[in-house]
């Protein structure tokens, strides 16, 4: 069977959700693998919702907010960002390769952003293949 | 917690989901997942039928949640918890799925849309069933308005809210009021006088016992919500002035664009050369005169300056062309022998009166020249002793598709309008957004062109984009309407998916007040825990996500109700249609 | 303090292009009481150039100009100049417009005095001509409920007050309910505007009343009284569900309205699926039984009893209501008066309010573009089942921008041609577009990156307007100037929409002599000012907003319905409204003039 | 190389006609509505655009308004107040003053004056011939009739002296007119012209010039073909009047009276009806105003009208007293013909309106030349 990498997507609300909202209305086209869940805020991404998205067999996170400066909730860009450096490494010490995780800024009016960053990343996952988490903790599970 | 009963829908949206989404195949894969009492299609959910259909739905099958997939929440989610809301629930309990703007808009494979559409339903199926009531709170509005800016929008909007009663506290930049207008001899396209139009409104202004005017000032440290604001205004005093009010125009306008940075026209090199603004003043002082004092033989004017570029700004400034028309009757009526040489792209007359205008215009004597603004500009270059003129343009006229050399004594650059440089100090002292070209985004473009995404804040003139004084002013009213409804209704609903505290699992490490960017969080000492101020709290939420032992959450952003969501997302994820 | 300072006054080209010209005789005779005037001087004696204003401003040691007329604005820059070379101020050269405070007619005289009083003794006319307010009843009138009128409704019931929204159709939202999508966002109409239309129907402060005309407006303004003409539905909208069944059973059709002609509808019909409110109306003209006595098949069909009752007679209403917006929108050009582009003679030549239901999802063929065919009965309508065009042109500026048929630029024909060309290579990519343009008018927020972006999707964009269509081997031959390539060209294309202008609605010469409210040139409805009021008339508590003032696109009209609600909000909460500006008694404006002189 | 706009130019052509170019606004409607614009032969918007920058050397090398009929359907489309069809017609007469080397035809376009001063000198030259210099030489007026009952008119008007001067007069006129043309091709053909034609080309288009000048084809394309008959009628009549008085006069100016079919009168009839219709329908056009075409008339419109006419009634007036031997009236009105005739053969075929006569067909001529250039 042909590999359909599902990735899951945070946005925040007032920018980078808005600026998906953009690239619909404009029409860009970009592969159909990215599940977007909307949160008010990139401050809002709690660590644990990376791992739960990885745990529940994502083969690729995508974080998007406000560009430095522009955050909707002043500073909430910039405490993500902090939060995404930590759990990179620490996915990383877990196994998953860097390619699944990743963060950047769309504001609201980069709809070509978004649509060209969904590719480039669906592409990359699919060079990386399927993340092997889910069967790993699902193997462990039954050992258990 | 009552056992959940949801009812899906799936909106055709006409052609625009339904074209890319097998919607009859969404609703039957959904159809028999757990807790899902119904799924149904319609080709307009948001129509009054389509809204019907829900609230009937709701009665008749004893719903308890509600789903719609179809545009983005952006649009819609108000529209269908007010539905859902006139049905009995409450309207949080109630969740959409955005299956156009980031699915059927996006996507050419029908079968991996539909599928995405699935997934994306049950996400939010998932995601409903944690859903808790959330009680709607409203605040008291106060009276007063703020409005940031002083020029013509700024005025009338001030005006029209002080003449209905109301305090209007205005803050200039500048030292006085009337913003570019002001600047301006006359307005297009009946050649009044534009100074005799401001003066009464400035006059009005500053005499209004209602309305409190800070020249020279700026406004730093908003902070509030809707209907209760405050701010301080920095006018050079040392101590800054305490403001309150309960809402905010924003009235900032544009600047002029600065031609130096185009080569080709040689601003700055060439002292005829010079900018609209520039000419506005050249001839309101009657004096149009070379550089040299000399009465200028020929004139041109070129449109376009910085606009309608793929190099400078790609925007149209909107009324150039009708300042220019209007330029060419002034010159003609000052020098009537003089060389008029318009250099345009496309004639953009397109307010009422102005094609009339632009036709009258076309009488004058006037040498109109096309040139492609974005594939070559013309070239401004100093002319030989023997050229009998001061410079020289060169250019590729394209209605006639010659290269010619056009002799002029004074060049006026119809310049853009771009934002200003401090653009950001008040994008963020308010909290609005900007778009690509630096304008604040309104609302919607359509449905709300001077409302902002945060509340209480209104976007009017040409800070939302350029355009003429009576497009101005309609928004300056627009504004104005809204703002004295509110006050006429007394109080405004405001944020309810604040933040909470779990008092049990607070460990007291405080983590959450050091995030929280609106010190929203205070600690009490008596019970060792975080507390939240629901008035101050945005509901961003970044406080849940640092605090160490899951004591703090946003309210309608759970924890619980995101990690479901993702759950939904991936657990179809492998099924095949 | 009075103005002391010699002024001349230059009356301008005082007779052109004014039929009933105002009596400058009696006008001078009426400022020789200004003791600053120095003299009067007048176009048609003597030409207007340097040297002759530089003697007048000599032999009369005069230090103020004063240049009075319907547009002196033309010659300011003349006189600063002279001034200039005075060494004088040329800010002291003064206009007193008569076009911008309204004057036009004999009639206007004392306005005309009132004005050119204010000129010379330097007071603002605004400021000296304050009308008596009046109580204000706080009740309102929307005049049609399009966008414009559906936005004012809402943000005046917004403000707890009520509002009667007057349309004369049997649904509310406008021709932009009948728009596939909108520019440059291309949102659909339908999506925005539908909402508004629910929230109208479902808001407490807003008695809706379709089917209605206004007959007669009488009273003052903030206690008008209006007489409404209630045209019959003969459906009884309380108790009708909607359900359809008549319409089915109905054996009689008519062109609908709201397709713009392209398909048929029943005589009990609803005009669209979504429309507010949701209940269906007879048209009387296409009933069988009301041009015949006999059918009613509706009514036996119809499952609520007494709901359609055939033999309703139209009523009338009257109103009491403070303040009226009206919000009478346009119509679109009729293509046939340029019968050079065929419309009306070949199928398939369009107009754009037809292609804008071609191409709706909820239009006669679900959004598919297809020649227009003939059906059983030899109407020509637009059906899904016929074929499809290979190569379309538009043709923008039909009926604007021409002196032969409307002068003014329609302001939306230029985008929504784009938006066009756009919706087709959306729908059947592999056709070829041709749009013929002469000035290209992208000029709002977001509209030249949408033409930029336009031009990029392969669409041929001519500069150059065609002159006629014609057919030829059963395609429709073009012929246009490619002006900027300097070439004919010659296209054979399947089908060519017209981008026809926009005009003032049929209501509204009607509307404005029932209101009293003059009419701008194009006939649409005037502004009591062009710049600082174009939402207000010179009547007091009568605004105006959207298309019947000026062809305008929706976000201008959105704002002009709140623009126009602003003012009545804000004469409500005040309790007072404005009386007309001409019931101001000439001495009064004098008195005041001399009050704000003195002030000074 | 860049050429220079010249905004004078609108000053010196606006002489040469009625309109306000300056209001066009270049949309195209009138290229598109004109059946005689072509690829490579754009107008009149095009010559709109030379008018309006001045470009002088563009438009004195310009073919395209003798290409034009002047049917009048872009100015009755046109939106704005440009009135292209009067452009091109203005056009026309600027470009005959330029292709006239004398400078005569400049006057005469743009001064009223100095054409009624020449009309009236060459109508008193005339006079002075017929009441001085030719009695003076012996022929005197007679009133005695011929055999048949017609009036002598060679014996004021000698044959043989009036054939040398219509033969003069003829020498003259052409070779005015060939030098002209000769200047016409080297503006259009020659000057400062990129491109070359060989001359095989030359011979071998030869035969549109000659066709272009009977038939009018191109005239013919103009939607309304009303015009074209009326216009090839007073064509046609006026060709066959000045062959036959130019080549056949001895036959022509005779004392005979001949049968009433015979071909002598009936080419005489033909020639004056179709002149007579011709001038009928431009005089009540320009009278009438109603048609675009007719609305502008220049002092030089009224004047050919007006001496064409006059010199169609003269001559039949100089039949019918001839023939009807009334030898008083047949004197003044030979007199009054050729004091009309003269100045009008004089004026208006080299220096003005008349010569169009020569330059359309030859512009036709010229245009296909330039289809066949190629690069030098």
């Amino acid at each position: 069977m042909n590999f359909r990498p599902t990735i899951v997507a945070f946005l925040c609300n007032w920018c980078a959700y808005t600026g998906a909202d953009l690239a619909g209305t404009s029409r860009m086209r970009y592969a159909p693998n990215i599940r977007i869940i909307r949160v008010m805020c990139s401050g809002r991404i709690d660590p644990t919702f990376i791992l739960t998205a990885f745990q529940q067999g994502a083969d690729g996170v995508l974080i998007c907010g406000c560009h430095p400066g522009d955050c909707h909730y002043q500073t909430g860009n910039y405490k993500c960002l902090r939060r995404f450096k930590l759990i990179s490494k620490y996915i990383a010490q877990m196994g998953i390769e860097p390619e699944r995780l990743k963060l950047e800024w769309i504001s609201a009016s980069e709809g070509k952003q978004f649509a060209e960053l969904v590719n480039e990343m669906t592409k990359a996952i699919l060079n990386v293949g399927p993340s092997k988490i889910k069967s790993t903790l699902e193997v462990k599970h039954l050992k258990s | 917690m009552e056992e959940p009963r949801i009812g899906v829908y799936i909106c055709w949206c006409g052609n625009n989901i339904a074209k890319m989404v097998d919607v009859e195949a969404v609703a039957a894969e959904v159809g028999n997942l757990p807790n899902v009492v119904l799924a149904k299609t319609y080709k307009y959910m948001c129509s009054d039928p389509g809204q019907d259909l829900i609230i009937k739905d709701i009665r008749g099958h004893h719903l308890n949640r509600v789903i719609v997939a179809a545009c983005s929440p952006r649009i819609h989610e108000l529209t269908f918890r007010n539905a859902v809301e006139k049905a009995g629930i409450n309207p949080y309990l109630f969740e959409m799925a955005n299956i156009r703007e980031q699915d059927s808009w996006v996507h050419t494979d029908r079968s991996e849309a539909t599928k995405k559409a699935i997934d994306l339903v049950n996400a939010a199926i998932h995601r409903v069933r944690f859903h808790e009531p959330l009680q709607k709170r409203s605040v008291t509005v106060d009276p007063a308005t703020l409005v940031i800016g002083g020029g013509i929008s700024g005025m009338v909007a001030a005006l029209e809210i002080a003449n209905a009663g109301k305090q209007v506290y205005l803050v200039e930049k500048t030292d006085r009021l009337g913003g570019h207008v002001a600047r301006f001899d006359l307005t297009f396209p009946h050649l009044s006088s534009a100074k005799q139009m401001i003066h009464p409104i400035i006059q009005r202004v500053e005499n209004h016992p209602n309305i409190d005017v800070f020249k020279q000032s700026v406004i730093r440290d908003v902070s509030g919500y809707i209907g209760n604001f405050k701010a301080l205004v920095q006018n050079g005093q040392p101590e800054p002035l305490e403001l309150k009010f309960g809402n905010i125009i924003a009235a900032t306008g544009l600047k002029s664009f600065d031609p130096s940075k185009i080569e080709e026209y040689g601003y700055g090199k060439f002292p005829d050369v010079v900018t609209s603004m520039e000419f506005e003043e050249i001839l309101a002082s009657g004096k149009v005169l070379t550089k040299h004092g000399k009465e200028p033989r020929n004139i041109a004017i070129i449109h376009c300056v910085g606009s309608r570029s793929k190099v400078y700004h790609e925007y149209c400034s909107r009324t150039c062309c009708m300042v220019a028309l209007k330029f060419v009757n002034q010159i003609r009526a000052g020098l009537p022998e003089c060389n008029i040489f318009e250099i345009y792209a496309d004639m953009r007359a397109y307010g009422k009166g102005c094609e009339e205008f632009y036709a009258e215009s076309t009488h004058r004597q006037i040498i109109f020249l096309m040139f492609d603004q974005q594939e070559k500009l013309p070239v401004i270059r100093q002319a030989e002793k023997t050229d009998d003129c001061n410079m020289l343009i060169e250019m590729d006229e394209k209605l006639s598709g010659e290269s010619i050399e056009v002799p002029v004594d004074m060049v006026v650059l119809m310049v853009n309008m771009e934002a200003h440089d401090d653009v950001k100090d008040v994008v963020h002292a308010i909290g609005v957004s900007l778009c690509g070209n630096q304008f604040f985004i309104e609302k919607h473009p359509k449905l709300d062109p001077v409302a902002t995404t945060t509340g209480g804040v209104y976007i009017v003139g040409t800070c939302q984009g350029p355009k003429d004084i009576p497009d101005s002013v309609a928004q300056a009213r627009a504004a104005a309407a809204r703002i004295l409804a509110t006050i006429a209704q007394g109080s405004v609903a405001v944020e309810v998916t604040t933040a909470f505290v779990n008092e049990e699992f607070c460990c007291g490490c405080q983590t959450c007040i050091r995030v929280c960017p609106y010190t929203a969080i205070s600690f009490k000492e008596d019970k060792k825990s975080s507390e939240v101020n629901e008035v101050l709290c945005k509901g961003c939420g970044t406080c849940g996500s640092a605090c160490p032992s899951g004591a703090i959450t946003s309210k309608h952003f759970t924890d619980r109700q995101i990690l479901s969501e993702i759950e939904g997302i991936m657990s179809m994820s492998y099924k095949e249609i | 303090m009075r103005m002391t300072e010699a002024t001349g006054i230059f009356f301008y080209n005082p007779i052109n292009g004014i039929q009933d010209p105002i009596d400058y005789g009696e006008l001078s005779a009426y400022i020789k009481k200004y003791p600053a005037v120095k003299n009067m001087f007048y176009y048609d004696d003597f030409p207007w150039n340097e040297e002759n204003i530089l003697a007048k401003i000599r032999s009369c040691g005069l230090e103020r100009l004063i240049i009075a007329g319907s547009k002196p604005g033309i010659v300011k820059t003349l006189f600063a100049k002279v001034m200039a070379i005075e060494g004088k101020d040329p800010d002291k050269v003064i206009l007193a417009s008569f076009n911008e405070y309204g004057i036009r007619r004999k009639t206007d005289i004392n306005r005309a005095k009132s004005v050119l009083a204010c000129a010379i003794e330097g007071v603002p006319f605004e400021m000296a001509a304050m009308p008596d307010d009046l109580p204000v009843n706080p009740a309102t009138l929307i005049i049609g409920a399009g966008i414009a009128g559906i936005q004012a409704a809402i943000e005046i019931a917004n403000s707890n007050n009520l509002v009667y929204l007057v349309e004369k159709s049997g649904t509310i939202g406008g021709k932009m309910a009948t728009f596939d999508k909108t520019f440059p966002t291309l949102d659909c109409a339908a999506c925005i505007l539908t909402p508004k239309m629910v929230e109208v129907n479902q808001h407490t402060h807003i008695k809706l009343m379709t089917c209605c005309e206004i007959l007669e407006v009488a009273g003052d303004p903030g206690n008008f009284n209006v007489r409404i003409l209630k045209r019959t539905r003969r459906v009884n909208v309380a108790t009708c569900i909607g359900c359809g069944t008549c319409t089915e059973k109905c054996p009689a059709q008519a062109p609908s309205e709201f397709d713009a002609g392209t398909t048929m509808r029943k005589a009990i019909y609803i005009p669209f699926p979504q429309a507010v409110p949701n209940k269906y109306m007879i048209d009387a003209e296409s009933c069988i039984y009301i041009k015949n006595g006999k059918c009613k098949a509706c009514v036996k069909a119809c499952p609520v009893p007494d709901c359609i009752n055939l033999d309703e007679q139209d009523q009338e209403v009257t109103l009491q209501v403070g303040n009226i917006i009206v919000a009478a929108g346009y119509k679109v050009f009729d293509a046939k008066r340029m019968p050079q582009y065929g419309y009306g003679v070949f199928p398939n030549v369009l107009t754009s309010l037809e292609f804008e239901r071609l191409l709706n999802a909820s239009g006669p063929t679900g959004g598919n573009i297809t020649f227009r065919s003939q059906d059983k009965k030899g109407n020509w309508i637009f059906s899904p089942d016929s074929e499809k065009p290979e190569s379309l042109a538009i043709i923008h500026c039909i009926g604007s921008r021409d002196k032969n048929y409307n002068k003014f630029c329609s302001r939306v024909c230029c985008m929504y041609s784009l938006k066009f060309a756009h919706l087709i290579l959306d729908k059947l990519p592999e056709a070829r577009v041709y749009e013929y343009f002469i000035d290209m008018r992208s000029f709002g927020k977001g509209y030249e990156e949408f033409y930029e972006r336009i031009k990029e999707e392969g669409v041929s964009i001519i500069r150059g307007k065609t002159a006629k269509v014609e057919e030829k081997n059963g395609k429709l031959q073009i012929r246009g100037e490619d002006i900027l390539l300097s070439k004919i060209i010659e296209n054979s294309v399947d089908m060519v929409i017209l981008s026809v202008g926009l005009e003032p609605s049929e209501d509204t010469e009607n509307l404005c002599r029932i209101l009293k409210i003059p009419q701008s040139e194009g006939g649409w409805m005037e502004e009591a000012n062009y710049n600082t009021d174009p939402t207000g008339t010179i009547k007091g508590g009568i605004m105006i907003a959207g298309t019947c003032q000026g062809p305008k696109d929706i976000p201008d009209t959105v704002a002009q319905g709140s623009a126009a609600a602003a003012r009545v909000i804000r004469n409500i909460l005040n309790g007072k409204v404005s009386k007309d500006i001409d019931t101001i008694p000439l001495e009064k404006i004098e008195n005041r003039i001399h009050e704000l002189s003195s002030i000074k | 190389m860049s050429v220079r706009v010249q905004p004078e130019l609108r000053n010196q052509l606006i002489q040469f006609g009625i309109g306000d170019w300056n209001a066009c606004y270049h949309c195209g409607t009138c290229t598109a509505i004109c059946p005689l614009s072509e690829e490579g032969f754009l107008f009149p918007r095009k010559k709109i655009r030379l008018m309006q920058m001045g470009l002088k050397d563009q438009l004195e090398s310009s073919v395209e308004p003798w290409l034009c009929y002047y049917c009048g359907d872009c100015s009755k489309t046109c939106p704005r107040d440009a009135n292209p069809g009067e452009l091109m017609m203005s056009l026309r007469r600027y470009l005959t003053s330029k292709y006239d080397w004398t400078g005569l035809s400049k006057k005469f376009y743009t001064s009223e004056v100095w054409e009624l001063a020449f009309i009236l000198l060459f109508a008193a030259l005339v006079v002075i011939a017929f009441l001085v210099i030719l009695p003076s030489m012996g022929y005197h007026f007679t009133k005695e009739l011929t055999a048949d009952g017609g009036v002598k008119v060679n014996s004021f008007a000698p044959i043989h002296i009036v054939e040398i001067f219509d033969w003069t007069m003829a020498g003259v006129v052409a070779t005015l007119l060939i030098s002209n043309i000769l200047r016409m091709y080297y503006q259009i053909i020659w000057k400062k012209s990129k491109t070359k034609v060989s001359l095989w080309v030359h011979i071998r288009e030869f035969w549109l010039l000659i066709f272009n000048f009977a038939v009018q084809p191109k005239f013919s394309k103009c939607d309304d073909k009303r015009y074209w008959l009326s216009h090839w009628l007073l064509m046609s009549g006026y060709t066959i009047m000045f062959i036959v008085i130019v080549v056949y006069l001895p036959w022509f100016q005779t004392e005979k009276i001949y049968p009433v079919w015979h071909p002598q009168r009936l080419l005489g009839y033909y020639a004056t009806i179709g002149l007579l219709f011709g001038l009928g329908v431009a005089i009540i056009g320009r009278l009438v105003r109603k048609d675009v075409k007719f609305q502008f008339s220049h002092v030089s419109d009224w004047l050919f009208v007006i001496m064409l006419t006059l010199t169609a009634t003269t001559g039949i007036l100089i039949h019918v007293f001839r023939i009807n031997g009334m030898p008083v009236a047949t004197f003044i009105s030979y007199i009054a013909h050729m004091a009309v005739l003269v100045p009008m053969i004089l004026i208006e075929v080299p220096f003005s309106k008349w010569s169009h006569l020569a330059y359309r067909p030859f512009a036709v001529y010229f245009a296909q030349l330039k289809k066949y250039a190629v690069p030098k």
